[in-house]
């Protein structure tokens, strides 16, 4: 996990000063969003809880609107 | 302990953010008043033992002088061709009393001179004189008269150490402009070949040619080197390598993008292919640009012998290159973490080597590897004699008796010996060969192969993103040339290399005719019919 | 100036990364256990392993005149390492219990399946040589005469190692008559519900431990052996796959004129499987075989076209006899290891459908119709015996 | 304003789709589900594909040298269009960090096992997004290689298969019930062919705008003929029993063995995927990247890259808990998940571009 926390401070330490010279919020504002939700997630993992399992939700999701797929598959 | 290395390197970037204020050369116009003019120039130059000013008299009464550098003319023939003539006129000869006339008749009639050249700013006059001109000041007129007699200490021509070859001419550049561009004009006959003559660094003021074939080489490509050129603002350029750093494409890149040779006829190669060649004064080397990745895997004896052979050497050098990459790191990858990817009988043999020896296989490849580029280093650096010494102690001791004493195991040692030996078969990579051997020997060692082959994405993608003056780093290959690949994936034979390089992006595409295949006259005529 | 602390900053990174993580992976030579072949035995309800593990350093003194000495040539170059567990995989780590080093299966040559497993049912003896991405798929599957650990135990003569001799002699021995069958093909085979194959069986012979591969397969349906095929049998089957490379026909000659041994180099086969109008299978079989005489004891003259012709008769008499003897054992074991439903299935799907679930009553009143082609080209150096009249 | 200045040739572009399309099928292998018949289910698959791809090819003629997002934006506004975009661009994510880590998890399984996933992940990514960073031409140039590399293993692998090639495994021929085949064609259209959806942000930088149709289809075909290949290979050498294993194609170079010689080959195949696997998550990258800085009119789209990559990679760490799932997931609900994205959103834009009448007066502009 400490490679990707790695990753993302030098992303923002390389990326902001940048955002500010050119003053390109809206650009920043983008950045920003992606670099905190990657946080968060890195976050949510490090501190070692049960992983959401994105894929899984949408299996399950989908084998229960469409039944038939277990039958063809 | 960071913020205290940044204030560092704000401190350094505040000095280096002073540039210093760079001498405009002040136009001084001479006088046309020898006597002026002389503590003008004294005044300039001050009173160097080296500086000689003689002073004469033109038939008793037209006082005269001659300037020039001791060491840097030609002394005995400065005495013949210019201090005879002068001094021996007598009042019946100078048929013109003064001024204009006398300097057009002295420059015209009685100087038996080649070179010669007139110039009217002092300052102008001191930057020739120092760099190997007479002058010669006359009382009365506004210019001075520049003379050629060059005479200085040069090497003579022989063959350069660094790129020998077996079948071809044995001369190389060396440190005198003159003599490389008159090394080239003698390979390159047509009226095409240009010279045009750019002055560098503040301080020595060294000359740099750039030469290029005039119709073949893109206009714009000859335009970039030359703004890329007049861009260095420095105190001093005492070797091509310094040119090569202010002018390449990607300076943090590990891979070099201008080429180099201190072989006339792979200058006029590159040269008659359309690019453009970086002559520097004082420099038996030679840039060429743009550079491309392949052509570190062509040598000058590939084009004189069988296309056959050669091709395959080619190859040889292909795998060497790759063998010198990545020996080291596959040694590693395959015996700590991929043993089941080796035949059996190899890895037991191998296992009985290793055996007990200290270290893991990472710390050996790279002990032995730093000890093989220690020795390298030793023995370029000492004298040839002892140089020999040195490989002798460092094999014999080293590799054996590490071995013998059970420290190294001697697979090792004999991935190494075949790495150092493969980095040498493509001189002009294996700086890059060593850098890439180390991080790939590492990554090995942490990640196996799965390291080695991310790393190798990166440096290809690395490789492909790189440009040399506007042309792609691994053209032919990538971009696909299709047609260029006759030159890098095998080597066709000269009549078969009809187009010049289409990834330099040239003028002038066709090189030769198409029905140059040779054989005996009847056979051809039978072939047309 | 913003680069460089980001250079630095990396830089601080990548250190991290060298000497923060460790190398999870990476095995060091000496710290690996090679094992080149392994016994599965079964003993009551538990797996008992045996570990035939190569050593280095025996190796090495044998091997170069000896380092230091040493090692010295008294060293055995393999030890054998025994363990038991309840599942396959518990064994192999409780035999890490006796050996200090890591078992490592990559250079695994074979796999001995001891007699009362192959009863018993296979499938959980090799499911971890199959799981496991180090095994080979390609190591040779055998079965063991007796216990699989007695037959990893003897010493090689000319090898290195008793398993490596053993994969040499399957190398050798597949040409002719030995029905070499690899991991791989176990799961394949083993996947064929109403199939059955072979696997070799090797014996020990003699007080020092003779490794012994004659021919003799056992049967296996699904993964439980049903039975055993002797060499001619299972040579019977490899004729009419077309595998044999080098095998010797040894057929005798009418009116006891001696016998005549010819070597087949070169074999083609095919099994066709038509219905009858009434709906029940019938196997043609096609043999083709090259062949030069070896040897030939006796007065016969071959010299002549009949006397070759008669010679080739006689060859295809002995082939065709033990294709035959093959379908004769396959019938009475109602093992169908010829592969007749597989390829019944590939050529006519519908009819399958309706025999596979009465394949085996079906299976055993199959009647195989064969067709020997034999060529003969060379007769040595003799054309007329000596002693002919 | 152009984000992206670079244009790419016709050979690159169809190289790259070639082993764009192979990428994960290489490891995959999809369709092996139906037995013996997964050729002629992806056949059905390319066939269906080329079908509907042309709603790509007819949505780029119209708008040449725009990318979906802005067609998107002129078609049906800054609101609607955004939200069109947005659907795009999380499914480009999303199949981004599923084929990260489908061929990170054959790394982990197969070649070293004990790693943690997350380095793993991150190894894998730092090469997508620096060459994502390098541009589009890059990407291109060096894909073409690696692609080139790919046939020419593929050829090697092929050659070395001959020996055990067994042509009655494609015996006996379509026995497998019509729905079965179809479900199974379905499948095969979504999950190789129809991903080339993403092509919508890379095609408008052709360098011949008119020939964009003809490398989707040059592209589609020849991607098409290589997978097939690759399947029918697979069914040559295991039969049904490819179905038995996780990794049926590398366990199929794994039994390569030509006289005790010519054998562990798993290394080139083992290098390949990840090659290949390295190509094809850079276009997803990059084309999200691209992509989400158009859609917020931003100046440059490389500083996202960056961050974006690292939430593929904890997305893609966070898909499933199990291989199973993976498999499951691919096998099962992927097509009807993948198809609304990948043919429906195309098909909406054009639908809604022809209904206003777009672009309408391009000429005065």
């Amino acid at each position: 996990m400490i490679l990707f926390y790695g990753m993302l401070i030098y992303s923002a330490l390389r990326e902001m000063p940048r955002y500010i010279k050119r003053k390109d919020w809206r650009g920043g504002g983008i950045f920003a969003f992606f670099w905190l939700t990657a946080l968060a997630i890195s976050i949510y993992m490090s501190l070692g809880f049960k992983r959401p399992l994105l894929n899984r939700i949408i299996y399950n999701f989908i084998k229960e609107m469409f039944p038939f797929i277990t039958k063809l598959s | 302990m960071f913020s205290l290395l940044f204030k560092k390197l704000k401190f350094l970037q505040s000095l280096i953010s002073k540039p210093e204020a760079p001498s405009s050369p002040r136009e001084d116009p001479l006088t046309g008043n020898l006597v002026k003019d002389l503590a003008a120039f004294r005044k300039q130059v001050g009173d160097s033992p080296d500086i000689v000013v003689r002073e004469f008299n033109i038939s008793h009464n037209i006082s005269a002088a001659v300037i020039f550098i001791d060491g840097l003319v030609l002394d005995p023939l400065v005495n013949q061709h210019i201090m005879h003539p002068l001094t021996q006129l007598n009042e019946h000869d100078v048929v013109y009393k003064k001024g204009r006339d006398l300097f057009d008749s002295l420059k015209n009639k009685l100087l038996p001179v080649g070179s010669i050249r007139e110039e009217s700013s002092l300052t102008k006059t001191i930057e020739r004189v120092f760099t190997g001109a007479t002058a010669i000041l006359i009382d009365g007129s506004k210019k001075a008269i520049l003379t050629y007699i060059p005479g200085w200490e040069r090497r003579s021509i022989s063959e350069p150490d660094s790129e020998i070859v077996v079948k071809g001419p044995r001369e190389g550049f060396v440190e005198t402009l003159r003599t490389n561009t008159a090394l080239l004009r003698r390979k390159i006959g047509h009226p095409g070949l240009t010279f045009e003559t750019l002055v560098i660094g503040q301080r020595t003021r060294t000359e740099v040619t750039i030469a290029y074939l005039n119709g073949v080489a893109h206009p714009k490509l000859v335009q970039e080197v030359k703004r890329r050129l007049e861009r260095i603002k420095t105190d001093g350029i005492l070797n091509a390598g310094y040119i090569e750093q202010y002018i390449e494409d990607a300076p943090f890149s590990p891979f070099m993008t201008v080429g180099y040779t201190e072989r006339p006829d792979v200058a006029a190669a590159r040269i008659l292919e359309g690019r453009v060649a970086i002559l520097t004064e004082g420099t038996p080397v030679v840039n060429t640009v743009p550079f491309l990745f392949v052509e570190s895997f062509q040598s000058p004896d590939d084009y004189t012998f069988r296309p056959y052979f050669t091709t395959l050497t080619r190859w040889f050098r292909y795998i060497a290159f790759a063998g010198s990459v990545l020996s080291p790191g596959m040694f590693v990858a395959l015996t700590t973490f991929h043993q089941e990817l080796l035949p059996t009988p190899l890895l037991i043999s191998m296992a009985a080597a290793m055996e007990g020896t200290p270290l893991p296989a990472v710390g050996e490849a790279l002990v032995m590897g730093l000890i093989f580029e220690i020795l390298r280093e030793a023995g370029i650096r000492l004298p040839k004699a002892v140089g020999q010494a040195v490989s002798i102690v460092g094999a014999l001791v080293i590799g054996e008796a590490a071995v013998q004493a059970g420290f190294i195991g001697a697979p090792v040692v004999i991935v190494v010996a075949f790495t150092a030996i493969s980095s040498f078969a493509v001189p002009k990579q294996f700086d890059v060969g060593a850098l890439l051997r180390v991080v790939i020997t590492i990554l090995a060692g942490l990640f196996g192969l799965y390291g080695i082959l991310i790393f190798l994405i990166i440096t290809f993608t690395h490789l492909v993103s790189l440009r040399s003056f506007g042309i792609p780093y691994l053209s032919p290959i990538s971009p696909l040339m299709p047609k260029d690949l006759k030159d890098v994936l095998v080597r066709a034979p000269a009549w078969a290399m009809v187009t010049r390089p289409e990834s330099l992006d040239i003028s002038d595409p066709v090189r030769q005719e198409f029905d140059l295949m040779p054989g005996p006259e009847n056979d051809k005529k039978n072939q047309k019919n | 100036m913003n680069r460089n602390r980001l250079i630095l900053i990396f830089g601080y990174f990548l250190l991290n990364l060298v000497f923060g993580t460790g190398c999870w992976d990476s095995r060091e030579l000496d710290e690996l256990a090679i094992i080149s072949g392994i016994g599965v035995d079964k003993e009551g309800d538990k797996f008992n392993l045996s570990f035939q593990i190569i050593n280095p350093t025996g190796l090495k003194g044998g091997e170069g005149g000896g380092n230091q000495g040493s090692g010295g040539g008294g060293t055995e170059t393999f030890v054998v390492a025994q363990s038991t567990g309840r599942t396959i995989f518990d064994a192999v780590e409780n035999v890490r219990n006796q050996i200090e080093r890591i078992p490592f299966f990559s250079h695994n040559e074979v796999i001995v399946l001891g007699r009362q497993l192959a009863e018993e049912g296979i499938y959980p003896g090799v499911d971890f040589f199959l799981r496991s991405p180090q095994p080979r798929p390609t190591q040779w599957v055998l079965i063991g005469s007796e216990k699989a650990g007695d037959i990893l135990r003897p010493k090689a003569e000319m090898e290195d190692t008793s398993a490596r001799a053993l994969k040499l002699l399957v190398d050798f021995g597949r040409q002719s008559w030995v029905p070499a069958i690899n991991l791989e093909e176990v799961n394949a085979a083993m996947t064929q519900k109403r199939g059955a194959y072979l696997i070799p069986i090797v014996r020990v012979q003699g007080d020092k431990g003779k490794l012994f591969l004659d021919g003799s397969a056992a049967v296996m349906k699904r993964d439980k052996m049903v039975g055993e095929v002797n060499p001619g049998e299972s040579r019977g089957l490899k004729w009419m796959k077309g595998e044999i490379r080098n095998a010797v026909v040894v057929s005798e000659l009418p009116n006891q004129q001696g016998l005549v041994s010819t070597r087949i180099f070169l074999n083609r086969g095919s099994i066709k499987v038509n219905l009858t109008p009434e709906g029940i299978p019938r196997v043609n079989v096609y043999v083709y075989v090259e062949g030069e005489i070896e040897d030939m004891s006796g007065k016969f003259n071959l010299t002549s076209t009949p006397g070759m012709d008669l010679v080739k008769k006689q060859v295809a008499l002995a082939i065709k006899k033990e294709i035959q003897s093959a379908f004769q054992k396959a019938r009475s074991l109602n093992a169908d290891f010829i592969n007749i439903g597989r390829i019944l299935y590939q050529n006519h799907p519908q009819v399958w459908e309706d025999m596979e679930h009465k394949w085996d009553e079906i299976f055993p009143e199959i009647r195989a119709h064969v067709t020997v082609g034999v060529s003969i080209w060379r007769v040595g150096e003799v054309s007329k015996p000596a002693i002919s009249e | 304003m152009k984000l992206e200045k670079g244009r790419i040739g016709l050979k690159g572009t169809v190289l790259i789709m070639i082993g764009y399309i192979y990428g994960s099928t290489a490891i995959l292998s999809p369709g092996v589900g139906v037995g013996q018949d997964a050729w002629v289910a992806q056949t059905i698959g390319l066939g269906l594909a080329l079908i509907v791809v042309w709603v790509n090819t007819l949505l780029l003629a119209r708008f040449p040298g725009q990318t979906f997002i802005e067609i998107n934006e002129r078609v049906f506004g800054p609101y609607a269009g955004k939200f069109i975009s947005l659907l795009f661009l999380w499914y480009i994510f999303h199949l981004g960090s599923i084929v990260l880590i489908d061929h990170l998890d054959f790394v982990r399984l197969m070649i070293i096992p004990l790693t943690p996933a997350e380095v793993v992940v991150f190894l894998g990514i730092l090469p997508c997004i620096y060459a994502a960073y390098k541009g589009l031409e890059v990407i291109v140039r060096t894909g073409q290689v690696l692609v080139v590399f790919t046939l020419l293993y593929f050829g090697l692998i092929t050659l070395f298969q001959v020996q055990s090639y067994d042509f009655a495994n494609f015996k006996p021929f379509l026995v497998t019930p019509f729905p079965k085949l179809a479900w199974a064609g379905l499948t095969a259209a979504s999950f190789p062919y129809l991903e080339t959806v993403v092509f919508l942000m890379i095609l408008p930088f052709l360098n011949q705008q008119n020939k964009v149709r003809v490398a989707v289809y040059l592209g589609l075909f020849f991607g098409g003929l290589v997978v097939i290949w690759s399947i029918m290979r697979l069914i040559l050498v295991l039969g049904d029993t490819a179905v038995n294993y996780v990794y049926p194609s590398y366990y199929a170079v794994r039994i390569i063995n030509i006289a005790e010689l010519l054998n562990r080959f798993e290394i080139l195949a083992a290098m390949n995927y990840i090659m290949i696997g390295f190509l094809k998550v850079t276009v997803l990258l990059y084309a999200a990247g691209l992509g989400w800085a158009q859609l917020c009119k931003c100046q440059d789209y490389r500083p996202l890259l960056l961050p974006l990559g690292a939430l593929m990679a904890l997305v893609s760490l966070n898909n499933f808990e199990h291989v199973v799932g993976n498999f499951e997931f691919t096998t099962q609900v992927y097509s009807i998940y993948a198809l609304p994205f990948s043919a429906g959103l195309p098909f909406l834009v054009l639908v809604g571009a022809w209904v206003r009448g777009l672009p309408g007066k391009v000429k005065n502009k």
